[in-house]
């Protein structure tokens, strides 16, 4: 069950998120349910390369050769958790944009001006 | 060690942030300049790198980090005639979409040039890269940076909605992405795709590859607007100014497509070689966006909206030629990709300049308010028929490749979904000119208001925004006349799907391709006769709609009753809420995944 | 669909997708279990090939650094894009500040944060330098450290001093910063273009593990992420704050 | 070490569960600021410290600031629609 738990986790944050978007009446709150969903690909990023055992892949004060975790998903996820932030940051621009427009966060009131 | 492969993108790069950090001092003629100079030089690095590719994909190892015994240990581009020719797309249009906003857009800033070539940087990177999670990262540069620029235009409330959904179900489209690549990292310790193709080869299509390559697929199949995944599209592509959605329609729609093509051709035809039904999966996808986009292209009054539609119908078109999962097929799909895109391109820029001179895009308001622009309305059906694929247009070879693959795959009837879907298209936009620019057809909505001002206001058209529509449709015809065109294509099509030796190219440096196995050249006389089939029926239908009161009068009952309530149907599925196309989007995921799961048991 | 209706829809969408994801994940090695072999190569190889004992530093910016710029352009194109967004809308919607602006003020702050707001100023800038600057060594790096630097300007404005931060980081040197620290990557990867290697090579002298001037051209990029990162955030932080603070008088800090 | 890892690991959906449920934005950020941290610290479990920096910076502090701001601009502009009305 150990040997599954991470990746369970990060498969009911993905779920955890969506449902949150989808069913969000707050433009803000849906952005962060989606930065919710977004993490879980940090844990299983991490979670892929994690070894048992294994220290942090910094050779400052171990030894070259000493066990140790994968570094290149902690690259990855870097990138990842940057991303994330930012285009967060766009989103919320963009939803205070439309309450200017529309003078509500309620996605379900932004409604096309249908032609 | 030439630079050539990396320069594409660190000049728009460079040039974007020394822009942005010299706005406050650089007057505007030279901001546009410098960004177009850019954006044209782009397009010649791309254009010297395509002639390039042809003989063997070229390599190039970022930080000069070669493979050891077959592991990556840095990120490559491997440039091959199909990505080198989508990044080519993408510069053609960012510098025409930029010379046609010379004297448009008066209120742009250095800013918003500084994301223009940021956005083409992030195209051309994504087109290039040879490594899963580098193709991520320039995925989601231009992703980001086309979410502001679609959501720009301050002035059309619609827009900021339309940026929302469109960053918001694409957000969730690229967390799928990662997903897959973090079960793909996780089984092979990979991220290079011709290492990652090698390591599956020996293994099987279990759960695990499966279901890696349906998080790729739906997550790249969101950015290609396939259906389900396409309610987002239409308000994000249709209210961005028309400098953005040139690109958009053009080029960003069909990247969606290319990944899923490269990412299977590289990655996982090894081990789903063997899925009979594979084919007949991507086909579902591909029958229901054609057809869908198609319809609701004829549905839009909206003559932007309806050139999103089109972009959805013919991403379906091409992905029916990628699905066949054939060398032909490939080659069609590309081909017809690019010459499309080129086409869409200068549609878009048309629409832009009708929406400039006349101040609306509404093709009821609009009726005979075009009269003296009618040249432009001469541009939209030259355009139509490009974008129905008919001869000598590029479009048209394109077509006439896939219907080929078709036939060889055993799909026969895949060449009445072209006909049906070139047909509904290029009858929507035929209606639309014939409207507009002549006044036909009774009266629809509100009365035109008296003469117009604002056309009186800005009598003068400039070359700069009718010359990059004209040159992009020359170019569409160009390809369609280019000798030995077939044969490269074709070549380029056996390369892209031929997994050992991309491979061996990239992890031993392999050199030449070796002779392309000689085929008969495509038989073009039924693809024309299909070709004339389908302007026919988009003519006809055009003249339908424009004349109604010619038909019977117990038909036309009958058509409006039929039609009445489907068509309202379809227009409220398609009412652009957010909540709407995320869960769309884990419904198709479900409904890919199912399938996926049963044909490979 | 009605919010109902969609909700239904997404649960039932959602129990398939679910599914196929956990059958996809079951698929791989336990957690725990590291089947490599890229992790383990680069642990084995990358100190002594790149004398960075960091060796994600030495992955995020050397073996991988292509990665990195592209996601520095990430945020250049994002923090671009809200100041695109937000300063047309400021643009639009200029209104001088007015008197009965009493409710819609923002909280006021009491003399003691202020006081520990801005004795913190110190220290976090020195904390953010110090990562910048040993990110090849230890944890850390430009991104990290550019944050902690942006998060001093925040601080700043949080001890009510909003007047002293416009003079602190007015748009002309935050964009200059960003976009010289955005230059400044891909003017390095030129560097082993101009040495007759590939773009990004790292081409100065390693030095040797453990150094602050070691892994060549490592700490140079962290020096231009940190710049990017910090101007980019603080610019984030300040088109943010200017949307709230058009309506916040000058002097009214209580 | 087992027991400890699983705790985070719970702690994390939960915390991540307590994000999505909690309605309000306001209080959701604050949420959302604790949740960050506990991700943060679960990164130090995977033995990723530059990753948990960067995420106790970014999701603890940074981007929940953000959503602060954001709604703080919302509240004004509110302010300025309802004088309009009047």
């Amino acid at each position: 069950m150990m040997g599954f738990l991470p990746y369970l986790v990060a498969a009911w944050l993905l779920l955890v998120g969506l449902y949150g978007v989808v069913t969000s009446r707050n433009l803000v709150h849906a952005i962060t349910c989606l930065s919710v969903a977004q993490s879980s690909t940090y844990i299983l990023l991490l979670s892929v390369g994690f070894e048992r055992g294994g220290t942090a892949p910094i050779f400052l004060d171990v030894p070259v050769g000493t066990k140790a975790v994968d570094p290149v998903v902690g690259a990855l996820t870097l990138t990842d958790v940057v991303v994330g932030a930012t285009v967060s940051a766009l989103l919320l621009a963009l939803a205070v944009q439309a309450y200017k427009h529309h003078g509500t966060l309620d996605p379900e009131r932004l409604k096309p001006e249908r032609d | 060690m030439d630079a050539l492969p990396a320069l594409p993108v660190a000049v728009p790069l460079l040039v974007a942030a020394a822009l942005v950090g010299l706005a406050p001092v650089c007057p505007r003629r030279v901001a546009d300049a410098i960004a177009l100079a850019a954006a044209a030089g782009v397009t010649v690095l791309c254009l010297l790198l395509l002639a390039r590719s042809f003989d063997a994909p070229v390599v190039y190892w970022f930080g000069d980090w070669t493979p050891r015994e077959g592991i990556a240990l840095g990120v490559a581009f491997a440039i091959d005639p199909v990505g080198a020719a989508l990044a080519t797309l993408a510069g053609v249009l960012a510098t025409a979409a930029l010379t046609f906003s010379w004297r448009i857009f008066e209120a742009v800033r250095t800013l918003h040039h500084g994301l223009m070539l940021v956005f083409l940087a992030g195209i051309v990177g994504f087109c290039l890269s040879g490594d899963l999670f580098n193709m991520f990262v320039f995925y989601e540069l231009f992703s980001v940076a086309a979410y502001a620029l679609a959501g720009y235009q301050t002035t059309d409330p619609g827009s900021v909605r339309g940026a929302l959904n469109f960053a918001l179900t694409n957000s969730v489209g690229a967390i799928f992405v990662l997903a897959g690549i973090a079960l793909l990292y996780g089984r092979t310790g990979a991220l290079n795709l011709a290492q990652l193709g090698q390591s599956l080869a020996t293994g099987p299509a279990d759960r695990l590859v499966v279901v890696a390559f349906l998080l790729l697929m739906v997550g790249f199949f969101v950015k290609a607007a396939v259906v389900p995944f396409h309610f987002w599209l239409a308000d994000a592509y249709a209210l961005a100014p028309t400098v953005v959605g040139v690109i958009f329609a053009g080029v960003v729609s069909e990247l969606g497509l290319y990944a899923v093509a490269r990412v299977y051709w590289t990655v996982f035809s090894a081990p789903l070689a063997g899925v009979e039904g594979l084919t007949g999966v991507l086909l579902v996808g591909a029958v229901a966006t054609a057809l869908l986009g198609g319809v609701m292209c004829v549905l839009q009054h909206h003559l932007a909206r309806m050139l999103a539609y089109a972009t959805v119908s013919h991403v379906g078109l091409t992905l029916a030629g990628f699905a066949l999962l054939s060398p032909a097929g490939a080659a069609g799909a590309v081909l017809y990709l690019v010459t499309d895109g080129l086409v869409k391109g200068a549609l878009f820029i048309t629409v832009g300049i009708v929406d400039h001179h006349l101040r609306d895009i509404d093709e009821r308001r609009l009726q005979g308010r075009g009269r003296h622009l009618l040249w432009a309305g001469a541009l939209l059906v030259v355009g139509a028929f490009g974008l129905a694929g008919a001869p000598p247009f590029g479009t048209f070879l394109g077509k006439a490749l896939m219907e080929e693959a078709a036939l060889e795959a055993g799909h026969p009837w895949l060449i009445g979904l072209f006909v049906v879907v070139a047909a509904l298209t290029s009858a929507a936009l035929l209606r639309a000119t014939g409207r507009v620019f002549l006044g036909l057809g009774p009266r629809q909505g509100p009365a035109p208001r008296g003469p117009d001002e604002a056309a009186v206001r800005h009598p003068h058209v400039h070359a700069t925004q009718v010359a990059p529509a004209v040159l992009l449709l020359a170019a569409a015809l160009a390809i369609g006349l280019a000798p030995g065109l077939t044969e490269a294509v074709q070549k380029a099509g056996d390369h892209f799907s031929d997994r050992p030796a991309y491979a061996a190219a990239v992890l031993e440096g392999a050199g030449e391709h070796g002779p392309a196995a000689p085929r008969p050249p495509p038989h073009l006389a039924g693809p024309a006769l299909w070709a004339l089939v389908s302007g026919l029926g988009g003519l006809g239908l055009a003249l339908v709609a424009l004349f109604p009161d010619r038909l019977p009068g117990d038909l036309r009952g009958r058509l409006a009753r039929a039609s009445g309530p489907a068509a309202a149907a379809l227009r409220g599925l398609h009412a652009g809420q957010i909540g709407d196309s995320v869960t769309w989007l884990v419904v198709g995921m479900a409904g890919f995944g199912a399938m996926l799961a049963l044909v490979t048991r | 669909m009605s919010p109902r209706l969609r909700r239904r829809v997404f649960l039932a969408a959602a129990a398939v997708a679910g599914a196929l994801l956990l059958w996809g994940l079951t698929g791989l090695p336990d957690y725990g279990v590291y089947v490599g072999p890229y992790g383990d190569v680069l642990n084995q190889v990358a100190v002594a090939e790149r004398k960075a004992t960091n060796v994600v530093a030495s992955v995020t910016f050397d073996y991988r650094g292509v990665d990195t710029m592209g996601e520095e352009y990430i945020l250049f194109a994002a923090v671009l894009g809200v100041a695109i967004l937000l300063r047309a809308q400021r643009d639009e919607h200029e209104e001088p500040p007015d008197e009965d602006a009493a409710d819609r003020r923002a909280p006021g702050t009491s003399n003691a944060v202020r006081v520990v707001g801005l004795a913190l100023v110190g220290p976090v800038v020195l904390y953010g330098l110090y990562l910048v600057a040993h990110g090849h060594l230890t944890p850390g790096g430009g991104f990290q450290g550019g944050v902690v630097l942006a998060t001093a300007a925040l601080l700043v404005y949080l001890s009510g001093e909003y007047v002293t931060l416009r003079r602190v980081s007015p748009e002309l040197v935050t964009d200059l910063a960003e976009s010289t620290g955005a230059a400044g990557y891909v003017a390095i990867g030129l560097l082993g273009v101009a040495a007759g290697a590939t773009f990004l090579t790292n081409v100065l002298p390693l030095g040797q593990p453990g150094a602050l001037l070691s892994a060549g051209t490592i700490p140079l990029i962290n020096m231009a992420i940190g710049l990017e990162v910090a101007g980019g955030f603080m610019l984030l932080i300040s088109e943010f704050l200017e949307q709230t603070l058009v309506i916040r008088r000058p002097g009214e800090v209580t | 070490m087992i027991v400890l890892e699983v705790t985070v690991f719970l702690l994390v959906a939960a915390a991540g569960t307590a994000v999505v449920v909690t309605r309000d934005p306001l209080n959701q950020a604050i949420v959302a600021s604790f949740y960050g941290l506990v991700l943060g610290i679960m990164f130090f479990v995977y033995q990723a410290p530059d990753v948990a920096l960067s995420q106790i910076t970014v999701g603890a502090v940074a981007l929940p600031l953000m959503i602060l701001l954001a709604l703080a601009k919302v509240r004004a502009l509110e302010g300025s629609r309802r004088r309009d009305d009047r």
